[in-house]
């Protein structure tokens, strides 16, 4: 049974190969996955024309139904983009080596799911072509968006993020651009030569590098947070029963790095089967990952019972009712999905035998992203469903047209992250080297031992160094 | 007298680093260590200790940055809302400061991370021409030690690599 | 500069509600309804249709609950601090509530308009700004009483056929898809008799501007008018029975009175004061 | 040309401006692209007006009859109001009805094409469609009764024998042509520039109902 | 709000400026936000206008409303010659500046799309669009070739000049077969009231009552006044606030107002009068000198156990009634049509004034309202009998020619009568209607003629509180059609057709009309010229003509006890409740009167049947469900509505729905109970029995959610509507101090 994160003894150019290679000669697999994610996306965007020209009745969208599966999906998205700054950023400061071979794909997977989460406000305006009008650009009729609104908010949040991930991701990147830059050929090698930024690894660019990518996590860590606890204003921020909850902004980044981290299993058992990573996304850290997300996992089960708990005790009736309502309204049964999917299936992380299991984790990582979205849908719809005032209840299911979109967007994300992982190396080459160098060190001390003698006696000047092996 | 760039490409970190120590060490009169550049695939933990510590800004770019969006946004937002008076609503104040805390916040960490990266372009030299020396198999699995140097040193560098079970040397005159 | 202009005026832009808001009001448009005359009869609402371009939707779509019915007419069959829904019977008939924009003076659908569609004028209204609305329906949402509406189609194409469209009201926009609207306490009708006025080189007296529904009902259930004219009827009566705007709860000297305004416990301050159903228990 | 911006951003009480002087230079821009097609025109005789900037070239507009502005406004110096008479009063200026035109021409000129054109038009009892050359969206609700009023009427030291002037502000030089046509953008910004210039209200429900 | 002196048909000849041109914030095309096109749109300028027509500022003009017989008078907003928006007169003493939902739907009665805009004839079976002179050829060539002693008149309420006219035509034809019918009506009522107090229509002072017994009479809804009686309601519900108690079977509006709502079984509400004043006598002692002795003992076997056992009321809501009645002198007592159309209607509506008569309110709050000055211009009130007399007349033969206006028997008159089938007797059929209707279709000519807001004419209303008036109706608009002619127009026509030479002079009914009021008594004149008198009485839009005040005196009485029997094959009965909105149907055309939801059950664009919950579990039907209402002449389909508002013996399907051919907005929408009744009548007045008709209902499987605006029927615990009782309201706002 494989116990290490990684066999040190790897050979740097064999990293180089693997991964060089897994991003060449797409197999039939490859094709049939872009063309179901191309289709996927023509229904999206059928809908989408069918609802620019009607508009939003054909979605199903009454009063007082005014939000329905386009916030909630919008959320979703949201949250899925955490799992790359939880890997990437957290992971790296508190300097936990065996996010290496995976971080690559969680950032990649940030900046594709923010480019999805910011169509869905867009798509779900009822006059998309005025959208640009949220933006506070200086126009000589002298109006300006509300600034007051938490959609303002999320604008200002989303481009931040996407703007920051991007940047990070593309930062994180541009050394192993350089080694593909070196071993790539056509069209591939201009490209590289340009995005690799002339990178020449030597000693003041490593320095400078080390600098940012430290800086950058620091800044992308809080940013992560602000912007779910922004989206979570969206609804706290109102002053609808359940949605005006305190505890909802952490609430939501934790459902965010849940559904990340749910996400990013998924997607290591997807790439590591087609691409036969084995060597580098190896069962042990899948497992780390599995304990991290059981971890979050049970945090967000707590965040969930408090919220439950904190309106019943809260006692406002018609928060109750709210309360009640997603239990046993019309809607109860996905709520009960949701708790399902969110609370218990996550114990299955906790066994080993599970955890080990590929198959099984690959369903379970499948039911929690599932649990996940019906918890984004479970608070948008019971809330618009009772609210204040009865005479506006309602029951609604929404229509094809919403359903296309929402489907749809799988789509899209999945093309971007297809188009991502054959133009670009979905495992971070330089930094698996330095893993596998940090773990020989660690494995053979007396070489460290000499550096340090070298190090500390060297007015002393004496015999030339005896050359450890590597 | 004419100038000479020279690379000698090492198998693993302990002999560049043993080369480089012996430069550091005088071994070669004329020759400093701070005429050396050290080319590798990965970034070595222990490297100031044989470099010596040569700074980087970027801390600096991005704290600069980072208060520069804070106090900019804050204000930009104020005076579009003051300038906008139509806009008193829901009994708030035409300049609430809630949101615009919140969105200060946000300009804060945007220019913050722009002005970083930024400042790591300059700083790292980013986007300059690749040195003549520059060599595939650095960015492979190879250590480079390259240094500026005099006619006269050439061959005595030359030899301290050998000494260090050097792979490959190259040269080239320096226009 | 406008940063000066920031730093200068402060203090005013920091008013909140609180602080009586940063409009020195001209008006405060407001409303009383008599729910002790209103007898339920409709014709506010087919007032409100024809005053105010509102597109009839067809039964599926009402169905559906896409109507715009700005002003509707709540039936309940229950009276809560009565009691007596046990009874065989609905003995002591329905209870009719006629449900408008309730123009409240701190909406908390303003708040969440990311384009400043929607604001507080000086006249104390909650303006719909037809054309800036890019129907986020925000604000919809977090109206506690869903009295905003959205036009899910273009309904005027087919809500007006020739000849239809000649009664289509020119003082105001007919809404197209994607746009959020609701009661404006008819303002055209506001600015109309505000011109008059003007015209003539006088104040507006009460009774110069009466919105539809106002004007229409048979019983004279609904007063409107303006809440910063003493003289006005509205005033009067808010006065009488005691209740006061920028109040969570009244203080009422009188416990008896019958004034109340629908939720005001939300500390939206609606402009609206209903008067109790009174019955025979 | 800069003199207008800061004109246009003066500062008003309780620093009721749209737009501050810091935007002063992207105005600079905004307005360039506009006054590349003529400098504003500075209208001396309308006082306490700072007129609206911008101007706009409209393709000439074919009307049944080719009624010659010029003739009449510049030459018989005829004021506009006595033929645009409902300005005044509502919120539409109202193109003149044909009796008022037969009032003149039933003797005056009766020889040219344009007035036998439009005696025929009165004797078989209807009156010419005029196409509309100066059209803002139908959510635009402009009143000729107000601005006339406040640069007119109410607008002391103002003569109203120049009041071609105050129409000017927005229907350019119609004097100096024969058939109207649009000489001004007619946009929001043109309409909020001349509003915060000449304090005019910034309640977006003035004009959008 | 002024109206003006001109001639109103110069006035109206002007093209609006701008055209038709309602502003519509265009969606799609973003340009508009920034420029637009020049000379896209046409600016239509006047010929010659007058000095007050300012273009963008609208007039109001007097006149008044034909949307239900109740003639309320209205102002019209004109803004550029297009009529906008119509508001209630507050000069006319009917309505008093309120308006009902009807009223205002006169906009989209007047604009309709479905207006029929040329006359049709019938060519070969199928009606076909002619020219107005063609079509007229047609109907002088029938004419001539008829007998005019056999031509006939069905209209609606008709008054005033129109009356006048209508007359002279029939006189000059020498025929007296007018048959003036309303499926909506109180012609019991008015013949009751006739025999016991002398008046057809006395007037009711609900300002002056302080309780109301209501057996039916859904004044607030569709009983011959509602927006008076509303605006008198308000009166009797402030101050020391009136008690309202209403006894029926399903809820109207009325109901739905009422302090105490007692649903009684169908046709025995007389019986409950004579326990109440069978109590009265008993407990109260009430004077009962004016009751002839059989009524005395008649009252006097109805004791409260009986009453309960006949009617189902229990004895605590008689005796409760009574109180109130007593205890809230002065009362009243009123009938309509639950009670009424029952074969004991005359009974039912006899009971219900012997209690006014022990209650003494005659003379109190029943007044003598008079009678109109000038008799001919009073109104016709309609009956349901002139329905069942057309169809007798026509069956046998009587009639060669009819002329059908104003009314629709082929929808409100129940199947059996077999009105289609007798109709096609008469050999030569002329509809003079706006709409194509299930009548119109079967008629040989369709006349269009100008809409209420196009056309000149004078009404008297037949409920006039004070002093008597003449409502004006004068245009509001320019004709929208030009082959349609107004209604007084065609009478003068056809009156020169018979060569009535006194109308020769008159070039239209315009001017006949100036000449008339020019003719009116100078006392109405008020001294003023004519000319100054037409415009005065224009820009009021009524005329006061002043009243001869009679005074009520009880007639006599005499009562016979009815019977019910049972029927086991249809256990129940069924309701056809008048809706006010749609009236009789004849306003189911209208979208907006369609999307305004019941305000009852709150269902919109539909028909429904109302049950009570009790029932609804024996047949163990729920909300939503289609059942099956089927009588001995056939059976309708509806959803099922669940309540406590109706008697669980009844299901109550309202009408108005389920028009086969009337316009696109009501066609095959709903059904129509009234197409299900079984035969009989009022056994005094031949008034249909439409509440009678026993049935049986059925669970067809089949069932949907409702069309039913609003997702809860309670307040779930909000402050939403709160209640006070009455006392605390009469400490706090009664005997006069209030704001």
């Amino acid at each position: 049974m494989q116990t290490k994160d990684i066999n040190e003894n790897i050979a740097w150019a064999k990293i180089n190969t693997d991964v060089l290679r897994s991003m060449e000669n797409p197999r039939m697999g490859y094709w049939i996955a872009v063309v179901a994610c191309l289709l996927m996306v023509s229904c999206a965007v059928m809908a989408e024309i069918y609802q620019y020209q009607v508009g939003m009745g054909p979605g199903n969208l009454n009063w007082p139904h005014m939000w329905d599966l386009y916030i909630a999906t919008f959320v979703f998205w949201i949250g899925m983009s955490h799992s790359g700054t939880l890997l990437s950023a957290i992971l790296h400061i508190i300097g936990a080596d065996w996010r290496k071979p995976i971080y690559r794909f969680a950032e990649a997977m940030t900046t594709f799911s923010l480019m999805t989460a910011g169509l869905f406000p867009i798509i779900h305006l009822g006059r998309v072509w005025n959208m640009y009008w949220v933006l506070p650009y200086v126009s000589d009729r002298g109006i300006w968006p509300n600034f007051r609104s938490p959609l303002i908010w999320d604008a200002f949040a989303i481009t931040t993020y996407l703007t920051s991930s991007a940047l990070f991701l593309f930062i994180g990147m541009i050394p192993d651009l350089a080694i593909c830059r070196d071993n790539a050929r056509g069209w591939r090698q201009k490209l590289y030569t340009v995005l690799s930024m002339g990178w020449q690894g030597d000693d003041r660019q490593w320095r400078n590098f080390r600098k940012i990518y430290l800086l950058m996590a620091c800044f992308l860590i809080p940013l992560a947070v602000s912007v779910h606890s922004i989206v979570s204003a969206d609804f706290a921020m109102s002053i609808m029963p359940g949605w005006h909850i305190t505890s909802f902004p952490p609430y939501f980044v934790a459902g965010a790095l849940y559904s990340g981290c749910a996400a990013i299993i998924t997607l290591f058992i997807i790439l590591r089967y087609f691409f036969r990573f084995d060597e580098y996304m190896t069962i042990p850290i899948l497992e780390k990952t599995c304990k991290l997300t059981f971890a979050i996992a049970m945090v967000w089960s707590y965040l969930t019972l408090i919220e439950f708990a904190s309106v019943w005790y809260g006692h406002d009736p018609v928060a109750k009712e709210a309360l009640v309502s997603r239990f046993v309204g019309p809607y109860s049964p996905f709520f009960w999905l949701m708790l399902f999917c969110g609370i218990i299936v996550p114990f299955a992380l906790a066994v080993e035998r599970f955890r080990r299991h590929l198959p099984t984790m690959f369903v379970v990582s499948i039911l929690l992203n599932l649990g996940m979205w019906l918890e984004r849908w479970m608070i948008v719809t019971p809330t618009l469903a009772t609210s204040y005032y009865p005479f506006a209840f309602d029951v609604m299911w929404p229509s094809m047209v919403q359903w296309a979109i929402v489907f749809g967007s799988f789509g899209w994300f999945g093309l971007l992250f297809l188009i991502f992982v054959k133009v670009f190396p979905c495992v971070s080459m330089y930094e698996v080297k330095e893993m596998v160098f940090h773990r020989r060190q660690h494995n053979s001390p007396e070489i460290a031992k000499q550096f340090h003698r070298r190090a500390s006696d060297r007015q002393a000047g004496d015999e030339q160094p005896s050359t450890g092996g590597a | 007298m004419k100038r000479y760039y020279i690379m000698g490409l090492f198998s693993n970190f302990e002999e560049a680093f043993a080369a480089i120590s012996d430069i550091r060490d005088h071994k070669v009169p004329g020759v400093s260590v701070d005429d050396v550049t050290l080319k590798s695939p990965i970034e070595h933990p222990e490297i100031e200790e044989v470099l010596g510590d040569r700074g980087s800004p970027v801390p600096k770019f991005g704290l600069y940055g980072a208060i520069f969006g804070m106090i900019a946004g804050f204000f930009f937002l104020a005076s579009g809302q003051a300038t906008f008076l139509v806009q008193p609503s829901g009994g708030k104040a035409v300049i609430p400061l809630p949101s615009n805390i919140v969105l200060a916040y946000e300009m804060l960490i945007l220019f913050g991370v722009l002005s970083t990266v930024i400042g790591f372009a300059i700083a790292a030299r980013l986007m300059t021409r690749r040195h003549p020396l520059y060599s595939e198999k650095v960015s492979l699995d190879q250590i480079g030690v390259m240094l500026e140097l005099d006619e006269k040193n050439v061959n005595l560098v030359k030899d301290l690599f050998k000494q260090h079970q050097v792979l490959e040397i190259r040269e080239e005159v320096a226009s | 500069m406008s940063l000066k202009n920031v730093l200068e005026n402060w203090s005013d832009y920091r008013k909140t509600h609180e602080d009586g808001g940063h409009h020195d009001y001209e008006h405060m448009w407001g409303m009383v309804v008599d729910l002790n005359k209103c007898t339920g009869c409709n014709a506010c609402a087919v007032s409100c249709y024809s005053e105010n371009n509102l597109a009839t939707v067809g039964k599926e779509k009402m169905g559906k609950g896409q109507g715009m019915h700005w002003l509707r007419m709540e039936r309940y069959w229950d009276e809560p601090n009565v009691g007596g829904d046990e009874k065989e019977f609905h003995e002591r008939g329905a209870s009719f509530l006629p449900m408008m924009c309730q123009q409240c003076n701190a909406a908390t659908c303003e708040v969440v308009c990311p384009v400043a569609a929607t604001y507080h004028t000086p006249d104390g209204l909650n303006a719909q700004v037809y054309n800036r609305c890019i129907g986020s329906r925000y604000c919809s949402n977090n109206c506690p009483y869903r009295l905003r509406y959205f036009n899910f189609y273009s309904y005027y194409e087919d809500a007006w056929p020739e000849p239809l469209n000649q009664q289509l009201n020119p003082d105001l926009s007919v809404r197209d898809k994607g746009v959020m609207e609701k009661c404006t306490f008819c303002v055209q009708r506001i600015r109309t008799a505000k011109d008059t006025a003007r015209r003539e080189g006088r104040e507006v007296r009460d009774g110069d501007a009466v919105s539809a529904c106002a004007q229409s009902c048979p019983t004279k259930a609904i007063t409107f008018g303006d809440l910063l004219d003493e003289n006005a009827e509205v005033t009067k009566l808010w006065k009488f029975h005691q209740v006061e705007l920028g109040k969570t709860k009244q203080d009422k000297a009188n416990k008896e009175l019958r004034g109340y305004r629908v939720l005001e416990g939300l500390n939206v301050d609606p402009c609206i004061m209903y008067l109790d159903r009174v019955r025979e228990v | 040309m800069f003199a207008s911006i800061y004109l246009t951003s003066r500062q008003h009480p309780r620093g009721r401006s749209f737009m501050g002087r810091g935007f002063a230079v992207l105005f600079a821009m905004v307005f360039s692209m506009v006054s590349l097609l003529g400098a504003a025109n500075v209208h001396a005789e309308v006082p306490n007006a700072i007129p609206p900037i911008g101007t706009h070239n409209g393709e000439d507009v074919p009307q049944p009859i080719e009624f010659p502005h010029d003739i009449h406004a510049d030459v018989n110096e005829i004021n506009c109001m006595y033929c645009h008479t409902y300005a005044r009063r509502s919120k539409v200026a109202g193109i003149p009805p044909t009796s008022k035109c037969m009032g003149c021409h039933s003797v005056v000129a009766t020889d040219k094409p344009r007035i036998q054109k439009l005696t025929e038009y009165w004797e078989n009892k209807q009156s010419p469609d005029w196409n509309k050359v100066h059209d803002v969206p139908d959510f635009v609700h402009f009143t000729h009764e107000k601005h006339l009023k406040r640069f007119v009427f109410e607008n002391e030291g103002m003569d109203v024998d120049n009041v071609s002037e105050v129409c000017a502000f927005c229907h350019g030089d119609v004097k100096k042509m024969t058939v109207a046509n649009k000489t001004k953008p007619l946009t929001m910004g043109f309409c909020v520039r001349c509003h915060e210039a000449n304090d005019g209200p910034s309640d977006c429900w003035k004009c959008h109902k | 709000m002024s109206g003006n002196d001109i001639n109103r048909r110069d006035f109206l000849k002007f093209m609006g400026l701008g055209g038709v041109g309602a502003a519509t914030l265009s969606g799609c095309d973003m340009p508009t936000t920034v420029t637009l096109e020049e000379g896209k749109e046409k600016v239509v300028s006047y010929l010659a206008p007058e000095e007050y027509v300012i273009p963008g500022i609208g007039v109001w003009y007097a006149s008044t409303c034909q949307q239900c017989p109740s003639s309320c008078g209205i102002h019209g907003r004109v803004r550029e010659g297009r009529v906008l928006k119509v508001e209630g007169n507050p000069e006319s003493s009917v309505n008093g500046g309120g308006l009902c939902q009807m009223a205002h739907a006169g906009l989209q009665s007047h604009y309709n799309p479905d207006r029929l805009r040329k006359p049709l004839i019938r060519k070969g079976g199928t009606l076909t669009e002619v020219s107005w002179k063609e079509a007229w050829a047609v109907v002088e060539e029938k004419l001539a070739a008829s007998d005019s002693a056999k031509t006939g008149w069905m209209t609606g309420t008709v008054s005033g000049h129109q009356a006048v006219l209508l007359d002279a035509l029939q006189e000059a034809n020498g025929s007296n077969k007018h048959y003036v019918y309303e499926a909506i009506n109180n012609s019991v009522g008015e013949s009751v009231n006739k025999a016991m107090l002398g008046e057809a229509t006395p007037r009711y002072r609900f300002d002056k009552a302080q309780s109301i017994l209501s057996f039916g009479a859904d004044f607030l809804g569709t009983w011959v006044s509602p927006v008076h009686f509303s605006k008198e309601y308000a009166e009797f519900r402030t101050g020391d606030r009136g008690v309202l108690m209403v006894v029926e079977p399903k809820m109207t509006l009325t109901g739905a107002n009422a302090d105490f709502w007692v649903p009684a079984k169908p046709g025995t509400e007389g019986v409950l009068a004579l326990g109440i004043a069978n109590v009265l006598l008993t407990k109260h002692q009430a004077d009962a000198k004016l009751l002839p002795a059989s009524v005395r003992k008649l009252i006097s076997e109805y004791n409260v156990a009986k009453v309960t056992e006949v009617t189902g009321v229990g004895g605590d809501s008689v005796v409760k009634i009574t109180n109130h009645l007593k205890n809230h002198a002065p009362s009243i007592v009123m009938s309509g049509a639950s009670a009424h159309e029952h074969e004991n209607g005359y009974f039912n509506a006899t009971a219900a004034m012997v209690l006014n008569i022990l209650l003494g309110n005659v003379g109190k709050t029943i007044e003598s309202s008079g009678a109109m000055p000038d008799v001919k211009l009073a109104s016709k009130t309609g009956s349901s009998s002139a329905a069942m007399r057309l169809a007798a007349d026509a069956d046998k033969g009587a009639l060669e020619t009819l002329f059908i206006t104003g009314a629709n028997p082929v929808f409100t008159v129940p199947s059996y009568v077999g009105l289609v089938d007798k109709l096609a007797k008469v050999p030569f059929k002329v509809s003079l209607t706006s709409f194509m209707d299930e009548t119109a279709a079967l008629s040989d000519v369709i006349l269009p003629l100008l809409s209420s807001y196009e056309d000149w004419g004078t009404t008297a209303a037949a409920y006039q509180p004070t002093e008597k008036v003449i409502g004006i109706q004068q245009p509001l608009m320019q004709p929208l059609y030009a082959e349609t002619k107004g209604f007084g127009d065609v009478l003068l026509d056809l009156l020169k057709i018979q060569g009535a030479e006194q109308y020769g002079a008159y070039t239209d009914y315009y001017s006949y009309l100036q000449n008339a009021l020019y003719s009116l008594p100078a006392s109405v004149k008020q001294g003023l010229s004519d000319a100054d008198f037409w415009h005065d009485s224009l820009k009021k839009g009524l005329i006061k003509v002043g009243d001869a005040k009679g005074s009520l005196s009880v007639k006599t009485i005499d009562l016979t006890a009815p019977s019910f029997e049972d029927n086991a094959d249809f256990p129940m009965v069924l309701a056809p409740s008048a809706r006010q909105g749609l009236w009789d149907g004849r306003l189911a055309n209208i979208p907006w009167l369609q999307e305004a939801p019941d305000q009852i059950t709150k269902i919109f664009w539909d028909s429904w049947a109302e049950l009570h919950p009790s029932t609804a579990k024996k047949f163990g039907v729920k909300e939503g469900d289609v059942i099956q209402v089927e009588s001995d002449q056939g059976s309708i389909e509806a959803q099922v509505y669940i309540y406590k508002g109706v008697h669980p013996d009844v299901v109550a399907v309202p009408m108005g729905q389920g028009h086969e051919n009337y316009g696109r907005y009501a066609t095959n929408l709903g059904v129509n109970p009234l197409k299900i009744l079984s035969p009989g009548t009022d056994k005094v007045t031949g008034e249909i029995a439409a509440h009678a008709t026993r049935v049986r209902i059925s669970k067809t499987g089949k069932s949907s959610d409702l069309a039913r605006l609003g997702g809860s029927e309670t307040q779930v615990g909000r402050k939403l509507v709160s209640t006070v009782s009455a006392d605390v309201f009469r400490r706090t706002e009664g005997g006069g101090n209030v704001a």
